[in-house]
C-alpha cells in the first residue's frame, strides 16, 4: 500500500528537505570536537545578542521582543525540552503537563509573597517540590497503557488547575499577585558604546530584574534553558537515555534485560516536572502575579504540538518546534482575529506533509519511515498498542 | 519547507547584520510636535471583546470628536489586543512604553490582565486608565500611573448587596459565582454585605465553560431563596437563569457589572429574564435619561456605530476623555500627563472625571438595571432604587 | 450532602441525561480509537457543527416557539437527522483532510493526535471567525459568542411526588439509549459493522477477508459522527444555546467517559457516560458544583488504578491474545 | 499458471525478508513451501496477498499482474488466506467469523456455508461461540473455513498443523486433501515439512529468503538433504527408519 | 511426570545451576506446560526442541520471570526465582534472546549491547546529569565490554549501525552480545539459528560453544536438528507441555516417540 515509486513534486521536496537534514545530521555527527565546540559559541553568542532590537524590529513588530523571547518563546521551549523527556526519550504520552508548569510557578508565587524566599532558594525548591509531584502522579498511573496515561495526566492537569481555582489560601481564581522579581544580581551595565550599541544592547542591565527591560528575565531563562539542555542531554547519553528508549522501543525486552522501567518511568517524570517546574518558577517571577487560568489545558496541548512538531526526541528539532510555536502567532498579529485559525490549519498541513516533525531525530525518523502496510502506521509509538505483556514474548 | 527555514535563518541574519550596520540611529521618532498616541489595550478578538468593543469604541469617539475640532496637537488611537491575557499584555505593555512611545494607556480591560501587566506599566511610567477592570485589590499596590474610572468590585457589591436587602428586602439570598477573579470576589462582597443586613445564604460555584448547571439548580430548589445573586459573566448568566427557570426557581435573580448585556436576556430566552436587577458601577443610558451628557453621548455613539452604547462605553469615552484634557492643557509626555489626571476633575459622561490619590475614581455611584425583553433600562442608583 | 438527599431524584435524572450526551460523544471517540488506535480530538468540534447544524436548520425554517408534545419528539426526530448528518459529514472530510494523508504515511500515532489538535484549533476558529458571524448575521466579533435558539416547551411528563421527569430530559434519556442500541445492532447484525469489528481486531486479517479498510475507516468516522451530531441534538433539545468552543469541555468529558467505560467498548460508553453524568451531580452536591470536575477525573484516576482497561475493559477488538 | 511469483524481493526496513523467490501454482496442485523458521515462508504468503509491499519483481494471477493491486481487491479475485496464527476475530461468533470470509462478495452465501459446515461439522456445533474461546484446532479449521468463503481459486494456507496435536494434525491435513480434490488450487506454507510433502504434488524448499530447491513432493520426501535439515545428525539418522 | 524422566544423564558436568519443580502453567483453560521438571547443570548446552506449539517459549517466559507458573519452582543458583520481577531475575545471572528478534531497532549496534551492560550499573539521575566520576567510569566500562563482546560475536564492524539496519544474522549475533553484556550464569537462546544460512549456522554453533567455554551455561530451543545434534551435551524433548524424553543427541535422535512427536505423525500411521 506504500507505493514506493510515486513521486510526485511534493514528495520530492520532501525528500530533498529530509536530505537536506540527513547530512547535516551525518556532519554533526562526524565533526570534531573543536568544531562543536565553535557551533556552541557562535549559538550562545548568538542567543545572547537575539534580543537586540534590529532583530526584533523583523521578528515581532507588533509586540516586545525581548519579553517575547522570555515568554512564550524561551518558556514555550523550556517545557519542550522537559516534555521531551517524557515524550520524546521515554515515550509516555503526557497531556497534563501543564500541572508542572503550575506547580513550579505557585511554588514561586507562595514562597515569595508568603513566606519572602529569595527566587534562587525557589527554584531550588520549586524544581524538587514539582519532580515530587511528577513521582506522585507517575507512581499510580505509570502502569497504565499510553493513551490511558494520557487521559489521566490530562486529568490530573485539570485537578491541578481547579484545586488552585478553589483554594482560597492561594488565592483562589484571583490568584497571588505581587510576586517579587528575583533580587538584582549586579548593576552591571552594558557599556553603552561602539560594538554594543551597535547591536542595540548598549545600556541594557543584564542582571537587574526589574518590570520594564525583557532582557534581563530572557537571559534567566536562557540560562536555565542552557542548564536543562546540558541536564538532558547528559541524562541522554547515559545510562538513563538508553534506558528510556529501550523502553520506548520494546517495554517488555528492556526488562528482560534488566532495566528496572517502572523506576525509569518515573525518573523520566519526575525529570520532565523538574523541567517545567523550574520553567513555572521563571515565568512567574517574572509574570508579578498568577492565576489559575494561566495554566489551561490548551497549554499542555501546544507544547506537545511543540514536541511532535519539531522532531519529538530531538532536542534541536524541539527547541525549533516551541519557538514556531511561540513565535507564528505573534509574528501573524496583523492577521488579527485569524492568527489562531491559521496556526491550527499549519499545525494540520506540517503533520500532513511532515509526520516525523521538522527535525526529527534519527531514531525516530527511521520507525517512522516505515509501518508495516495497512493500518501498521498508526499502530504503536508512544504508549503502542495492547502489549499484551507476556503474550508477546511467547508464542 | 527547506526554502522556508532557509529564507527564515537569512532573514534573521539580515536583519542582525541590519541592526550592526544600522548603530546607534536607533530612537524612534517622538511622540511629541503635533502628535499624541494614546493606546487602548484589551481583549480585541477573543471571547469576552463583547464587552471590550464598546469602550474602545467609546474612546474613538471621544478621540475623533476632539480630533475634529482641528486642535494644534492631534491624538491617535492605537489598538493592543491582548486578548485578555496577562502573558499576552506583558510584552504588547513593554512594546507601547519603549517602542510605540505612546503617551497614556486605556486599559487593560480585565483584572487579571491588570495585575501582569500594571507593574510594566508603573515602571515603564506610562499613565493608564482601566474603563473596566474592577478587581478591588488593584488599587492596593501604591502604583502612581495606574488609574481607573469604574468603582471596584467591593463598592459594586456592597452597592448590589445593600439593594438586595433594602430595596428587595431578600431574607434567603443564593449565592452563586463562576469561580473567576471577578465573579468570586463579587459574589464575596455581596454575600458578606447582605448577611451583615440579617439574610441567610448559601451558595454554589458554576463552571461557567460547561454547559449543565443542573447541579447547582438543584441545590437552590432546596434552599428556596428570595433572591438570586450571581457573580459572573453574562454568558454563562443568560444559561444560569434559564436552567434556574425550567427547574421551577422563580426567586428574583441578580447580577453585576459582567451580566449587563443583552445577551443575558437572549441567553435565558423568552421572558425568563425579566425582572432580573443587574447592579453595575457603570452607566449605561442609551435614551439619555441620565444628563444631558449622557444624552448626546448617546447620539453620537449611536451615529458613529449604529448601535446603542453598550457597557462600558461611557467609561472608555471618559477615560479618553480624561487624556484629551491632559492633552488640551499641554501635556504631551506621559510624565506630565499623569501629574494632570492627579488633577483632574471634569464631569463626564458616565461620573466626575476624578481620581483619588490610589487612582480609584472618587464616584462610588452604583446603578441598577432591569431586565424587560432584550432591553436593559435604567432602574436608579441602587441606594435608592426600588422594584414593584 | 443533605441536598443530595433532599434533591435526590432531580440529581439522578439530570445526572443520567447528563451521561446521556457523554455517552453519545463518546461513541465517536471509542469507535475512531477501536478502529485506529486515535484519539480523535477534533470530535469535540464535529460536536459543536452538529449543534450549529441543528440550529442553523432552526433558523432556517424560522424558529419555531413552544414546542412541546409529540411534536416536539418529531421536531427533535428531525433535528437528530440534520445533526447526525452535518456531523457525520464534516467526520468523514475530517477524516480525508487530516488523517488520511497521515495514515498512508504511515505515521505516528502522536503525529495524528497533533493533527487533530489543530484540527481541532482550527474548526473551532473557522466557527468563531468566520461561520458564525456569517450564518447567524453577527458582527465579527460577536462570533466567539453563545447562540441560542429557543423552540422548546417544557413540561413534566412524570411528577411523582419528589420525582420529576421533563419532557426534554426524558427524550434525550431515551433518545440516547435508543441511539446506542440501534448503533449496537449495526455493528453486530451488519455487514458493514462486522467490517467495522473486523478491522479493529485485526486490520490485517481483515484485508485477507478482502474488507477496504480505507472504506471502514470512513464509515467509522461517519457512524461517530453521526451519533455526535444526534448528541448535538439532543443537547440542543436540552440547552438551547450553542457556542464555538462548546465540544471542548463536553468532548474531554465524553472521551473521559469512554475511557471509563473501557475504550473501544460501545456498551462501555454507555456505561461510562452514564456512570461519568451520575459521579459529577452526585459529587457536585457533595462537595460543591465547583468540584465537579476534580470528582469526575478522580473518579477516572481511581477506576483505571483498580481496572487499568476501564469498567468493561476494550471489546471492539478484544483482548487479542 | 494459475498463480506465478516471480523473484519476489521484500524488505522490512532495510533488512531483506525475501532476496528473489520464484514459485509457480499450477491450477489444481497442491504445492507447499517448506524451510525453518524465519526462511520467509509466512511473507511469501503475505506478499501473495498484498499485506507487504514488493521492492522488486512480479505476482502474476490467473493472467494477470497483481502486483499493484490492493490487498482487499486480491480476494475478490480470487485469493484466500488462512494466515499464521490463524487471526481469528476472537470477539466474533463462528458464524460472524465464516461470514468475514463472504465480506467481499454480493452472491449467496448460505450454500457455501453449508459447504464448509459439511467440511467442518465441528464448526456448526459451534456456530454460536465466540471465535477467541475456541480451542487451537478448532480455531485452525474456522479460519480454513472462512478462507474457503471467500470462494478462492487459490488457497494460501500458512502453517495449519502449528500448536496441533497429532490427531488434529492429521484431520487437517485430510481436510486439506479433499478441498483440494474439489477444485481448490492450495499453496501451502508448512513446518511439518513430512505432513506437507506427503499431501502435496510439489515443494519448494526456503532458506533465508531464497529457494535453493524446488522438486516434486514425494523426491523431497526422501531427500537426505531435506530429512537432514529437518531431523539433523547426519548420515546415519537419515538412513535410519522412515517412520 | 517422572515416568518419561527416566533416561539416565552422564553426569559430566557440574551442579544443577536451573531447576524446573513441577512447573505446570495455565492460560485460562489452557495447559501450555504440565508438570515439568527439568535440570540444567553447570557448563552444559542444553536444548529444549520439540514441535512448534509443544511449550517450549513458555518454559523460557517462565524462568526469566515474563510468567508466573500457576505451580510449581524455579530455582536458579540455589534460590527460588519464580514470582521475581523479570529486571530482578536478569540480575540474577540469566539472560535471554528472543524468538523474533527483539532488539531495540532504532539504538545503534553498541547501544544495545550497552543496554545489557548496564543492567549492573548504578548510576542513576544525579551521576548521569552532573556527569560524575562514577558515571564516567561506568559508562567507559560499558562502552568497553560491549566492543569485546560484538567482537566476541563477530560483529564488531556494525557497532554504529542502527539496529534495524543490521543483517538478519547479525541481528541474532546482537541479540547474544546484548544478552551476554548482562553477564549471565545462564543463557537462554530462543531459535538462535532462524533465518540464517548454513554458513552463519556453522558460524553460531562455534559461538555457542566459545559461550560455554567462557563457564556459562547455555539453554537452547531450536529447530536446526544438525546445529542441536552438533553442539548439545543433553537434550530434553518436549510435546504438549509435557517432557517425553530427555537424554544425549544420540538417545534422542533413535527415540521413535521423539520421531513421531517431531517430524509429524504420517498419515498412514494411524
Amino acid at each position: 500500500m506504500n507505493d514506493t515509486t510515486n513521486r510526485n513534486p511534493l514528495t520530492r521536496l520532501r525528500d530533498g528537505y529530509s536530505s537536506f537534514s540527513d547530512s547535516l545530521h551525518d556532519r554533526w555527527a562526524t565533526a570534531p570536537r573543536w568544531a562543536r565546540w565553535v557551533v556552541y559559541l557562535v549559538l550562545i553568542v548568538v542567543a545572547i545578542i537575539l534580543p537586540a532590537d534590529g532583530i526584533g524590529s523583523f521578528m515581532s513588530p507588533y509586540t516586545d521582543w525581548p519579553t517575547l523571547l522570555f515568554f512564550p518563546i524561551g518558556g514555550y521551549i523550556l517545557l519542550a525540552i522537559g516534555l521531551n523527556v517524557v515524550v520524546g526519550q521515554a515515550g509516555l504520552l503526557d497531556l497534563g503537563y501543564v500541572a508542572f508548569f503550575a506547580i513550579g510557578g505557585y511554588a514561586m508565587a507562595i514562597f515569595g509573597t508568603k513566606m519572602h524566599m529569595d527566587f534562587w532558594e525557589i527554584l531550588v525548591v520549586g524544581v524538587l517540590l514539582s519532580a515530587v509531584s511528577g513521582i506522585i502522579l507517575g507512581a499510580p498511573t505509570l502502569r497504565l497503557r499510553g493513551d490511558y496515561l494520557a487521559i489521566v495526566t490530562l486529568g490530573f492537569g485539570e485537578i491541578v488547575r481547579i484545586v488552585a481555582q478553589n483554594t482560597d489560601y492561594i488565592g483562589g481564581p484571583n490568584g497571588i499577585g505581587g510576586i517579587p522579581h528575583p533580587p538584582t544580581l549586579t548593576e552591571w551595565t552594558v557599556p553603552d558604546n561602539g560594538f554594543f550599541d551597535a547591536i542595540g544592547l548598549g545600556g541594557v542591565q543584564p542582571f537587574k530584574y526589574g518590570a520594564l527591560d525583557g532582557k534581563p528575565y530572557y537571559y534567566l531563562m536562557l540560562l536555565v534553558i542552557v542548564l536543562a539542555i546540558i541536564f538532558s542531554k547528559r541524562l541522554e547519553n547515559s545510562r538513563v537515555g538508553r534506558a528510556w528508549a529501550s523502553i520506548r522501543e520494546d517495554e517488555d525486552a528492556a526488562e528482560l534485560m534488566g532495566v528496572p522501567t517502572f523506576k525509569f518511568k518515573l525518573a523520566a517524570f519526575a525529570i520532565g516536572a523538574a523541567i517545567g517546574g523550574a520553567g513555572g518558577v521563571v515565568y512567574a517571577s517574572q509574570a508579578v502575579s498568577i492565576i489559575p487560568n494561566n495554566f489551561p489545558f490548551i497549554l499542555s496541548a501546544t507544547i506537545l504540538a511543540a514536541v511532535v512538531l519539531g522532531g519529538s526526541g530531538n532536542l534541536p528539532g524541539v527547541m525549533l518546534g516551541a519557538f514556531l510555536v511561540a513565535w507564528i502567532p505573534e509574528r501573524i498579529r496583523g492577521l488579527q482575529e485569524y492568527r489562531v485559525l491559521v496556526f491550527g490549519g499549519v499545525l494540520v498541513l506540517l503533520m500532513v506533509f511532515r509526520p516525523e516533525g521538522l527535525l526529527p531525530s534519527r531514531r525516530r525518523k527511521a520507525e517512522l519511515a516505515e509501518g508495516e502496510g495497512g493500518m501498521g502506521g498508526l499502530g504503536a509509538e508512544v504508549g503502542g498498542p495492547v502489549t499484551v505483556a507476556a503474550g508477546e514474548v511467547g508464542e | 519547507m527547506r526554502s522556508r527555514l532557509i529564507t527564515v535563518v537569512g532573514v534573521v541574519a539580515a536583519s542582525a547584520t541590519l541592526a550592526l550596520g544600522a548603530s546607534a540611529c536607533g530612537g524612534n521618532s517622538k511622540g511629541g510636535g503635533d502628535n499624541v498616541t494614546i493606546g487602548f489595550m484589551g481583549d480585541l478578538t477573543g471571547e469576552n471583546s463583547g464587552i471590550v468593543i464598546p469602550p474602545k469604541q467609546g474612546a474613538q469617539l471621544a478621540i475623533d470628536q476632539y480630533n475634529a475640532t482641528n486642535p494644534k496637537v492631534k491624538i491617535t488611537l492605537k489598538t493592543y489586543d491582548s486578548q485578555g491575557k496577562g502573558e499576552q499584555a506583558v510584552p504588547l505593555a513593554k512594546q507601547a512604553i519603549t517602542k510605540d512611545k505612546i503617551a497614556g494607556l486605556i486599559g487593560p480591560t480585565f483584572s487579571s490582565e491588570s495585575a501582569q501587566a500594571d507593574p510594566v506599566l508603573e515602571e515603564g511610567k506610562l499613565p493608564n486608565i482601566s474603563s473596566s477592570a474592577t478587581n478591588a485589590a488593584l488599587a492596593t499596590h501604591g502604583w502612581k500611573y495606574w488609574h481607573r474610572l469604574i468603582a471596584n468590585d467591593n463598592v459594586q457589591g456592597a452597592g448590589i448587596g445593600e439593594f438586595i436587602s433594602n430595596g428587595l428586602k431578600a431574607k434567603k439570598v443564593f449565592i452563586i459565582h463562576d469561580n473567576s477573579e471577578y465573579g468570586k470576589p463579587l459574589g464575596e462582597t455581596v454575600k458578606a454585605t447582605v448577611e451583615k443586613a440579617g439574610a441567610q445564604t448559601s451558595e454554589d460555584a458554576i463552571d461557567p465553560n460547561g454547559s449543565d448547571f443542573s447541579a447547582t439548580v438543584n441545590k437552590v430548589k432546596a434552599f428556596a431563596p428570595d433572591a438570586i445573586f450571581f457573580g459572573g459573566y453574562y454568558s454563562a448568566g443568560g444559561k444560569l437563569i434559564k436552567q434556574l427557570r425550567e427547574g421551577g426557581v422563580k426567586a428574583r435573580f441578580l447580577s453585576g457589572d459582567g451580566s449587563l448585556d443583552q445577551g443575558l436576556a437572549k441567553g435565558a430566552g423568552g421572558t425568563n429574564a425579566d425582572g432580573s436587577i443587574i447592579g453595575c458601577p457603570c452607566l449605561i443610558d442609551p435614551s439619555g435619561t441620565a444628563s444631558a451628557a449622557s444624552k448626546k453621548f448617546a447620539e453620537d455613539y449611536k451615529a458613529k456605530f449604529h448601535a446603542d452604547p453598550a457597557i462600558y462605553s461611557a467609561e472608555g469615552y471618559d477615560a479618553a476623555t480624561a487624556f484629551i484634557e491632559a492633552v488640551k492643557a499641554g501635556n504631551t509626555t506621559p510624565e506630565k500627563i499623569n501629574d494632570f489626571l492627579t488633577k483632574v476633575d471634569k464631569p463626564g459622561v458616565s461620573k466626575e472625571i476624578k481620581f483619588q490619590s490610589n487612582g480609584e475614581p472618587t464616584a462610588t455611584d452604583v446603578y441598577v438595571y432591569e431586565v424587560k425583553g432584550t432591553q436593559l433600562p435604567l432602574l436608579g442608583s441602587a441606594k435608592n432604587a426600588t422594584v414593584k | 450532602m443533605n441536598t443530595l438527599f433532599s434533591q435526590f431524584w432531580p440529581y439522578t435524572i439530570d445526572g443520567l441525561s447528563l451521561g446521556a450526551i457523554y455517552a453519545l460523544v463518546a461513541l465517536g471517540y471509542t469507535m475512531v480509537y477501536g478502529v485506529l488506535r486515535l484519539i480523535n480530538f477534533a470530535h469535540s468540534e464535529i460536536f459543536m457543527i452538529g449543534t450549529f447544524g441543528v440550529l442553523g436548520a432552526l433558523h432556517l425554517f424560522g424558529m419555531p416557539s413552544n414546542v412541546g408534545g409529540f411534536a416536539l419528539v418529531g421536531l427533535v426526530l428531525a433535528l437528530a437527522v440534520v445533526g447526525g448528518v452535518a456531523s457525520g459529514g464534516s467526520a468523514v472530510i475530517l477524516e480525508y483532510v487530516a488523517y488520511r494523508p497521515l495514515r498512508r504515511n504511515n505515521a505516528s500515532r502522536l503525529a495524528a493526535l497533533i493533527s487533530a489538535i489543530g484540527a481541532s484549533l482550527f474548526l473551532q476558529q473557522l466557527f468563531a471567525r468566520l461561520v458564525i458571524p456569517q450564518a447567524f448575521g453577527l458582527p465579527k466579533e460577536k462570533g466567539a459568542l453563545p447562540v441560542q435558539g429557543h423552540f422548546v416547551r417544557r413540561t413534566d411528563v412524570i411528577h411523582i411526588g419528589g420525582f420529576e421527569l421533563s419532557n426534554d430530559r426524558l427524550i434525550v434519556i431515551v433518545g440516547a439509549v435508543l441511539m446506542m442500541v440501534l448503533l449496537d445492532l449495526f455493528v453486530n447484525r451488519t455487514k458493514l459493522g462486522r467490517g467495522i469489528r473486523a478491522t479493529a481486531q485485526d486490520p490485517e486479517t481483515a484485508v485477507l477477508m478482502g474488507v477496504n479498510i480505507d472504506r471502514i475507516v470512513t464509515a467509522t468516522f461517519a457512524l461517530g459522527g453521526a451519533m455526535a451530531g444526534v448528541a448535538a441534538a439532543l443537547y440542543m433539545l436540552r440547552f438551547e444555546e450553542t457556542k464555538f468552543d462548546v465540544g471542548f469541555l463536553l468532548g474531554i468529558k465524553a472521551f473521559t467517559a469512554a475511557v471509563l467505560g473501557g475504550i473501544g467498548n460501545l456498551r462501555g460508553s454507555l456505561i461510562g457516560g452514564i456512570v461519568l453524568g451520575l459521579i459529577e451531580m452526585y459529587g457536585s452536591a457533595v462537595f460543591g458544583s465547583e468540584w465537579q470536575n476534580v470528582v469526575a477525573f478522580s473518579v477516572l484516576v481511581l477506576v483505571l488504578m483498580f481496572r487499568p482497561t476501564g469498567i468493561l475493559g476494550e471489546s471492539l477488538q478484544q483482548a487479542r491474545a | 499458471m494459475l498463480l506465478e511469483i516471480k523473484d519476489i524481493h521484500v524488505h522490512y526496513g532495510k533488512i531483506a525478508a525475501l532476496k528473489g523467490v520464484s514459485v509457480e501454482v499450477d491450477e489444481g496442485e497442491i504445492v507447499t513451501l517448506i524451510g525453518a523458521n524465519g526462511a520467509g515462508k509466512t511473507t511469501t504468503l503475505k506478499t501473495i496477498s498484498g499485506l507487504r509491499p514488493l521492492t522488486r519483481g512480479s505476482i502474476v494471477f490467473d493472467g494477470k499482474d497483481i502486483s499493484k493491486v490492493p490487498g482487499h481487491k486480491r480476494v475478490l479475485m480470487g485469493i484466500g488466506q488462512s494466515p499464521e496464527g490463524r487471526g481469528i476475530f476472537p470477539g466474533m461468533t463462528v458464524v460472524e467469523n465464516l461470514l468475514m470470509g463472504a465480506y467481499a462478495r454480493r452472491d449467496e452465501v448460505e450454500k457455501d456455508l453449508e459447504e464448509v459446515y459439511d467440511l467442518f461439522p465441528r464448526l456448526a456445533e459451534r456456530k454460536d461461540q465466540a471465535g477467541g474461546t475456541m480451542s487451537g484446532g478448532e480455531q485452525q479449521m474456522l479460519a480454513i473455513g472462512r478462507a474457503l468463503m471467500t470462494k478462492p481459486k487459490v488457497l494460501l494456507l500458512d502453517e495449519p498443523s502449528m500448536g496441533l496435536a497429532p490427531m488434529l494434525i492429521k484431520q487437517i491435513f485430510e481436510i486439506i486433501t479433499e478441498i483440494n480434490r474439489r477444485g481448490t488450487t492450495v499453496l501451502l506454507v508448512e513446518q511439518n515439512a513430512q505432513q506437507a510433502l506427503q499431501v502435496a504434488h510439489r515443494a519448494y524448499v526456503l532458506e533465508t529468503g531464497t529457494v535453493v530447491k524446488s522438486a516434486e513432493a514425494g523426491a523431497l520426501l526422501n531427500d537426505p538433504q531435506v530429512r537432514a535439515a529437518y531431523l539433523g545428525g547426519g548420515a546415519e539418522a537419515a538412513a535410519g527408519p522412515t517412520a | 511426570m517422572s515416568e518419561t524422566a527416566a533416561v539416565p544423564v552422564e553426569e559430566r558436568t557440574g551442579t544443577p545451576v536451573l531447576e524446573l519443580r513441577e512447573i505446570t502453567m495455565r492460560f485460562g483453560g489452557v495447559v501450555a506446560i504440565n508438570g515439568l521438571n527439568l535440570t540444567i547443570n553447570e557448563g552444559e548446552i542444553f536444548a529444549l526442541i520439540g514441535p512448534n506449539g509443544a511449550g517450549k517459549t513458555t518454559v523460557f517466559n517462565v524462568v526469566t520471570g515474563v510468567y508466573r507458573p500457576t505451580e510449581g519452582q524455579v530455582v536458579f543458583g540455589g534460590s527460588r526465582i519464580d514470582g521475581k520481577k523479570r529486571f530482578q531475575v536478569t540480575k540474577r545471572g540469566v539472560a535471554r534472546t528472543f524468538q523474533n528478534v527483539r532488539l531495540f531497532h532504532n539504538m545503534s549496534a553498541l547501544e544495545n549491547v550497552m543496554v545489557g551492560a548496564d543492567a549492573h550499573h548504578r548510576t542513576g539521575l544525579a551521576g548521569a546529569a552532573l556527569g560524575l566520576p562514577w558515571h564516567r567510569r561506568e559508562e567507559r566500562d560499558g562502552r568497553v565490554k560491549a566492543r569485546e563482546l560484538m567482537e566476541f560475536v563477530g560483529i564488531a564492524h556494525r557497532m554504529e549501525e542502527t539496529a534495524k539496519n543490521l543483517p538478519y544474522g547479525d541481528q541474532r549475533r546482537l541479540e547474544i552480545a546484548r544478552a551476554l553484556a548482562t553477564d549471565p550464569k545462564l543463557l537462554l537462546l530462543d531459535e538462535p539459528a532462524a533465518g540464517m544460512n548454513p554458513t552463519e549456522k556453522e558460524e553460531l554453533q562455534g559461538l555457542i560453544r566459545r559461550i560455554r567455554d567462557t563457564g556459562r551455561t547455555v539453554l537452547l530451543i531450536e529447530h536446526d536438528m544438525s546445529l542441536i545434534m552438533g553442539i548439545s551435551d543433553r537434550i530434553a524433548v518436549l510435546d504438549f507441555g509435557q517432557k517425553i524424553a530427555e537424554g544425549l543427541p544420540a538417545e534422542i535422535q533413535n527415540n521413535q516417540r521423539v520421531i513421531d512427536a517431531y517430524l509429524g505423525v504420517p498419515a498412514d500411521a494411524s
